[in-house]
């Protein structure tokens, strides 16, 4: 039997993966609250359909071999369009999002089952959802913005669900204030790229990845201040995906984001909003590749973030923003491996997105199980005050270590696949690409972040599920439900058993390494595969060829490993057996400590000093052009206006007549100049 | 040898009626005084039906001193007595305005006559309507033409200088510009199913499927509602409440000034009970049974048929007026308003969706 | 067949009633009917050119206006009847609350 | 000019005769309620004028709003307000 002729070709049904959660959005906000429950069911089913189409498409391109698709159709101005794109790198996020999201919703159908908003929660969670799909459909820049956009807003919504609480509302604040700040810069990039197409006399799709992707060539000619436009154009995007998925500076609404409920933090985490600038890179991978210099900067801000935020792990009291932390390292990881594209080409897409999707599922377990013990013990969450909940919530403690296992990389769980990988190829990039001490940077930041990582996850896990309880609510705590315990269990197996599923991570690579430089199919034609190579000598990057083996030493292979056990040792040591006394480095008089606690002062500089210092001197001086030069003017017109109404308002009688009879009067004379200069009506 | 005279017959007298010729429409006008005629027979039918069914449904016996068995005469006795009664001519009216009044309710009550068949011949596969005249905007014509009864109504209240008078004409005005949008809406919805403006039309579209009461039971509910109060009857007579308004706007009026604005108003009752008979119930059709005879006599059938459900839907009205009791006007402005037109839109999405599908 | 300028005549002279009155009376019901006398005109004039060029767009035409018409007295006299409830008046030479 | 032609023509000036004079009644009439009547009668005898020149949908649809809809605003608004002799 043919399959081309017997299965549905889902592709042509891609939309509709983005339309169900919009449509599962309305219905909750309309009618959830009358329904089963009182809402939840709209949102799940809606997305369950979505995940139906995603996998239904995988099936299409993977297993029948159907080829990419892209179909768009003008939008609201010539050259602007609207459009979707099916490609292993959407296909994986789609697939990814899908079944995180809905096991999302399914566990959030337990977790949020007492709150008296429910609807909606699930209404917002399911836009939330529907604009991440949205987000990774678009096939070009201005349509993935908005969707980057809706992103942004539902995360401010649902992390500022509980807005009773001030935090709450201030951590929605946050968030949404630190995005826009990289989201304006992305803007501006987004107008700087459509105006150099529009300078090489594209007049069709814009800004499409695929159409930019064509004509790199001639882009990479094109000079601003001296620099490539190009990679301006690169860092600009690289400041949209440091306030989405959290780097460096812009991380800080992160850890305050841990305010919302928890599954909303899973649901930011690991499927809908973090990995959205991790995926924006991802897809514009080829123009990161065209432009000089911009991949090493990526490389080194991914580097720098990812220990940057494990060193700030270690010292955080709170469970879960211990585990947001983590999440801020694993982002720094995949933003290093893409960087390390330089060398490795799109096989970097393919590592970055393997422990993407490896991460969404160990991270969703890890929130989703810290959500259960929340949800046992009553919303403590300082792990001083937990301790041998193991006993209480056996499956909660038992998936939650399995989470850990792969975060930290254990070897045969997801992470360990994924995460190890990306470690040997940086030190592949740096022993390739930019021989000497810096290139190692990246290396050895990464190095370094496996041994913190290791030891504040299991500080974290020791705390919480072993030893004495250290307060009441954590004697008794009650296990959870159907719902959330079917969750844990299926995340729980998927972060074991991903990279033994996927043979070690290779047949996600070999699929996603297809991306870009296969051809796409559209509505009217066919848009080409890339040379990589090509594109990567515009920027001045060397691509390995492809099927070159490269040394690599044996111990730069085990030394994650071995420094993994380190981690866990020192941690096992120090929480578990208690052979260390830790409390006499953790004191206030430690000044390594104070500034960890004080997360490297970035709070203070963003507020006291950029927000209340700067800016406010600078709208001191704005106020004072205002009042005087702008207000002048505008008093100036309206006295003006004033003057000539004084003398022109006798004419306003107020008496209805006289306004009828000056009409007709008018009409009248209108009609006799018509009769005496045209001879006749 | 019946039938083709009986064809030969019927085409004659459509050619007479026809407006090719220029008598046509003076044969029409005779006709319509003949109609004229049978109306106010009709209507005395209508007023001693009301009486004997009345004292039926109350255990009396209801008028049986005048005339035979079931007082048949006790009508001609009535009218005598108005017809010879003193006309009083109250010295504070409005002249002009007070007289024109009766005129202007019976002149409209009875310029309705004209567009409605009452009944019909069905010869060969043809149907022969038996109207005064035929257009093709009857059923607007109608309600037209009945609008202009409230003028009446309005001028005799105002006419008379006389505030029960007044207070009764407002009575009947608001209650009527309020069912009269429900009823009209309930009546465009039918014309949508049908897709015409004529009676004859409706009627036909019926006989070919099925009644309009049965494919739109909401629509015939608020028809039926507010064809009652658009013929003022109970339990929507507020305007003649006697506890509170005296004999409302027909307080000042005696003799056969009175006369004519009573007969005026069972004529109203006779034709409204016509309306719903064809646009809703059917006509002259007979459910499930197109009629084709070609037997002469049973071409008389279907008049037949629309004359029985002509009375079986008086004697509804006639049963609910003691029945029921009267209710306030601000509880029947409200129905009007809040029930009544609501449904009636919800009708006309309903037939709006219907005749999409129609005939199906 | 009665020929046009008649028509136009009579719509014009009725045009002219209405407009007279909208000049010189003051009560705002009487503006309004005198209104509505104008707007009859207008809409003979379009009926009787529709039946001299034997073309039914005329007719449609008076149709809207009509349909206008009733939209506009709906408005009008809740207007009127308004500024009546507030000001116990309906002359309009009180009522020039528009006036600077 | 034929029997049917004069006819018509009758008719149209007896019409125009009543609408003329009810228009100007409308403006002359002392009491409004009369004015108001007097308008009713003008739209009559304009509906009666356009079913005259073959335009009947027009003229039934013109009894149905002006007499039917905006008379009876009318009058509700002549009887709401107060009654006000002249002007």
């Amino acid at each position: 039997m043919d399959p081309n002729l017997t299965t549905i070709d889902f592709r042509l049904y891609a939309h509709w993966i983005m339309l169900l959660p919009m449509i599962g959005f309305l219905l909750e906000l309309l009618i959830g609250k009358y329904w089963w429950r009182k809402g939840g069911m709209f949102a799940t089913l809606s997305i369950l359909g979505s995940m139906i189409i995603s996998y239904g498409c995988l099936y299409n391109v993977y297993v029948q071999e159907l080829g990419f698709w892209e179909y768009s159709w003008d939008w609201f101005y010539p050259g602007i369009v609207a459009g979707f794109t099916i490609d292993p790198l959407s296909l994986a996020m789609l697939c990814m999002v899908s079944f995180i999201s809905f096991f999302i919703h399914f566990y959030a159908i337990g977790y949020m089952s007492h709150d008296c908003a429910k609807n909606v929660y699930f209404a917002e969670t399911a836009l939330f959802t529907g604009s991440m799909f949205g987000l990774v459909l678009s096939n070009n820049l201005l349509q993935l913005f908005i969707f980057w956009e809706m992103v942004g807003v539902c995360s401010y919504l649902l992390i500022g669900f509980w807005w009773h609480k001030p935090e709450a509302a201030a951590a929605g604040k946050k968030a949404w204030m630190s995005c826009a700040v990289g989201d304006c810069l992305f803007l501006l990039g987004i107008a700087m790229m459509y105006t150099i197409m529009v300078k090489q006399g594209i007049t069709s799709e814009i800004i499409s990845f695929n159409n930019i992707f064509q004509n790199l060539e001639h882009l990479s000619h094109e000079m601003i201040f001296g620099m490539s436009a190009l990679t301006i154009i690169c860092i600009l995007f690289m400041c949209g995906v440091l306030g989405k998925s959290a780097g460096f500076p812009l991380h800080v609404w992160i850890p305050d984001a841990m305010e919302g409920p928890t599954t909303v933090s899973a649901l930011i985490h690991a499927a809908t909003m973090v990995t959205a600038g991790v995926y924006l890179i991802a897809r514009a991978f080829p123009i990161f590749l065209a432009a000089p210099n911009a991949l090493m900067i990526v490389a080194f801000m991914g580097a720098f973030t990812a220990l940057y935020a494990s060193t700030l792990g270690l010292v955080v009291n709170d469970l879960k923003r211990i585990f947001a932390y983590s999440t801020i390292s694993q982002l720094g990881y995949m933003i290093a491996i893409l960087g390390c594209g330089a060398v490795l080409g799109v096989a970097a897409v393919a590592f970055a997105l393997f422990h993407l999707v490896a991460h969404a599922f160990f991270k969703a377990l890890l929130f989703l199980s810290s959500g259960s013990v929340l949800h046992g013990i009553g919303n403590v969450r300082d792990i001083k005050e937990m301790g041998g909940l193991i006993k209480g919530m056996p499956w909660t403690g038992w998936t939650m270590l399995a989470g850990a296992l792969a975060l930290i990389a254990f070897p045969f769980t997801a992470g360990y696949y994924s995460k190890d990988k990306i470690i040997e190829e940086a030190y592949l990039y740096a022993s390739v690409h930019d021989p000497g001490p810096l290139g190692y940077l990246p290396w050895i930041f990464l190095v370094l972040g496996v041994i913190l990582t290791a030891t504040y996850t299991f500080r974290a896990w020791y705390l919480a599920m072993t030893g004495e309880p250290k307060s009441y609510p954590a004697v008794h705590p009650h296990e959870c439900g159907f719902w959330m315990r079917t969750t844990l269990v299926v995340l729980a197996f998927f972060a074991l058993f991903l990279g033994i599923i996927t043979g070690g991570g290779t047949k996600f690579w070999h699929f996603l390494e297809e991306t870009f430089v296969h051809e796409t199919h559209t509505a009217t034609g066919i848009y080409p595969g890339l040379d990589l190579h090509e594109i990567g000598r515009l920027g001045g990057n060397t691509l390995l060829e492809h099927g070159v083996h490269h040394d690599i030493p044996a111990a730069v292979i085990y030394l994650p490993l071995l420094l993994m056990i380190a981690g866990l040792a020192i941690a096992t040591m120090v929480y578990y057996k208690n052979r260390v006394d830790v409390s006499k480095y953790v004191k206030k008089d430690n000044p390594l400590y104070q500034i960890l606690w004080n997360k490297y002062y970035l709070d203070y500089l963003f507020k006291d000093i950029i927000a209340e210092k700067i800016i406010m001197t600078v709208f001191t001086f704005w106020d004072v052009l205002d009042r005087y030069v702008i207000d002048g003017v505008v008093n100036l017109m309206s006295w003006i206006t004033i003057q000539s109404g004084q003398v022109s308002r006798k004419l306003q009688t107020g008496v209805v007549q006289n306004y009828a009879t000056a009409v007709i009067f008018g009409v009248s004379m209108l009609m006799i100049l018509v009769i005496m200069f045209r001879g006749g009506l | 040898m019946l039938e083709e005279q009986m064809d030969i017959l019927l085409g004659i007298l459509y050619t007479i009626l026809g407006n090719e010729n220029w008598w046509g429409p003076w044969i029409r006008g005779v006709l319509g005084l003949c109609a004229m005629g049978g109306m106010m027979v009709a209507a005395m039918f209508a007023v001693w039906l009301e009486r004997k069914y009345a004292s039926d449904i109350q255990s009396r016996i209801g008028p049986n001193r005048v005339g035979g068995r079931f007082g048949l005469l006790q009508l001609i006795a009535d009218a005598i007595k108005l017809f010879t009664k003193e006309d009083i001519k109250p010295d504070k009216v409005d002249g002009p305005v007070w007289a024109a009044a009766p005129v202007l309710m019976f002149g409209s009550a009875l310029m309705m006559i004209i567009a409605i068949p009452f009944g019909a011949f069905i010869f060969n596969g043809t149907t022969y309507p038996l109207a005064v005249t035929q257009f093709d905007i009857s059923i607007l014509y109608l309600e037209a033409v009945s609008a202009i009864g409230i003028i009446g109504i309005f001028m005799a209240g105002w006419g008379s200088n006389n505030k029960f008078a007044v207070i009764a004409a407002f009575r009947n005005i608001a209650r009527m510009i309020g069912y009269e949008v429900a009823l009209g809406m309930t009546i465009i919805s039918v014309v949508i199913v049908t897709g015409s403006l004529n009676i004859v039309d409706i009627v036909n579209a019926q006989g070919s499927v099925v009644w309009f009461a049965f494919v739109m039971p909401l629509g015939f509910v608020v028809f039926g509602v507010a064809l009652i109060a658009d013929m003022g009857r109970v339990p929507f007579d507020q305007n003649e409440a006697e506890e509170e308004l005296i004999a409302g706007w027909g307080t000042e009026y005696s003799g056969m000034r009175f006369g004519l604005a009573y007969f005026a108003e069972y004529i109203h009752m006779v034709l409204g009970s016509c309306i719903a008979v064809l646009i809703f119930l059917g006509g002259w059709n007979i459910p499930g049974f197109i009629v084709d005879l070609n037997i002469p006599l049973l071409g008389l059938l279907p008049v037949a048929v629309f004359l029985a459900k002509w009375v079986l839907v008086m004697m509804f009205v006639i049963m609910i007026r003691w029945a029921l009791p009267r209710i306030r006007i601000d509880q029947v402005t409200s129905i009007g308003w809040k029930v009544l037109l609501p449904l009636a839109m919800v009708n006309l999405v309903w037939a709006v969706m219907l005749g999409l599908v129609w005939p199906w | 067949m009665i020929p046009l300028q008649y028509y136009l005549l009579l719509a014009g002279i009725l045009f002219a009633i209405g407009a007279y009155g909208i000049m010189t009376l003051s009560n705002g019901i009487r503006l309004l009917m005198c209104v509505e006398l104008m707007l009859n005109a207008a809409n003979m004039n379009l009926v009787a050119f529709s039946t001299h060029i034997n073309d039914a767009s005329g007719q449609v035409f008076a149709l809207f206006s009509i349909a206008l018409a009733a939209a506009e007295a709906a408005v009008g006299f809740a207007i009127i009847l308004m500024v009546y409830r507030l000001r116990a008046k309906i002359d309009i030479e009180n009522i020039k609350l528009l006036r600077w | 000019m034929t029997l049917g032609e004069s006819f018509e023509m009758i008719v149209f000036a007896v019409l125009a005769v009543v609408l003329i004079f009810s228009a100007i009644m409308v403006i002359a009439s002392k009491e409004i309620v009369h004015s108001a009547l007097y308008l009713l009668g003008a739209f009559a005898a304009v509906a009666m004028i356009y079913i005259l020149s073959n335009a009947a949908f027009v003229g039934i649809v013109q009894i149905f709003v002006y007499i039917g809809a905006i008379g009876i605003l009318i009058i509700f608004a002549v009887m709401l307000t107060t009654r006000e002799v002249g002007g």
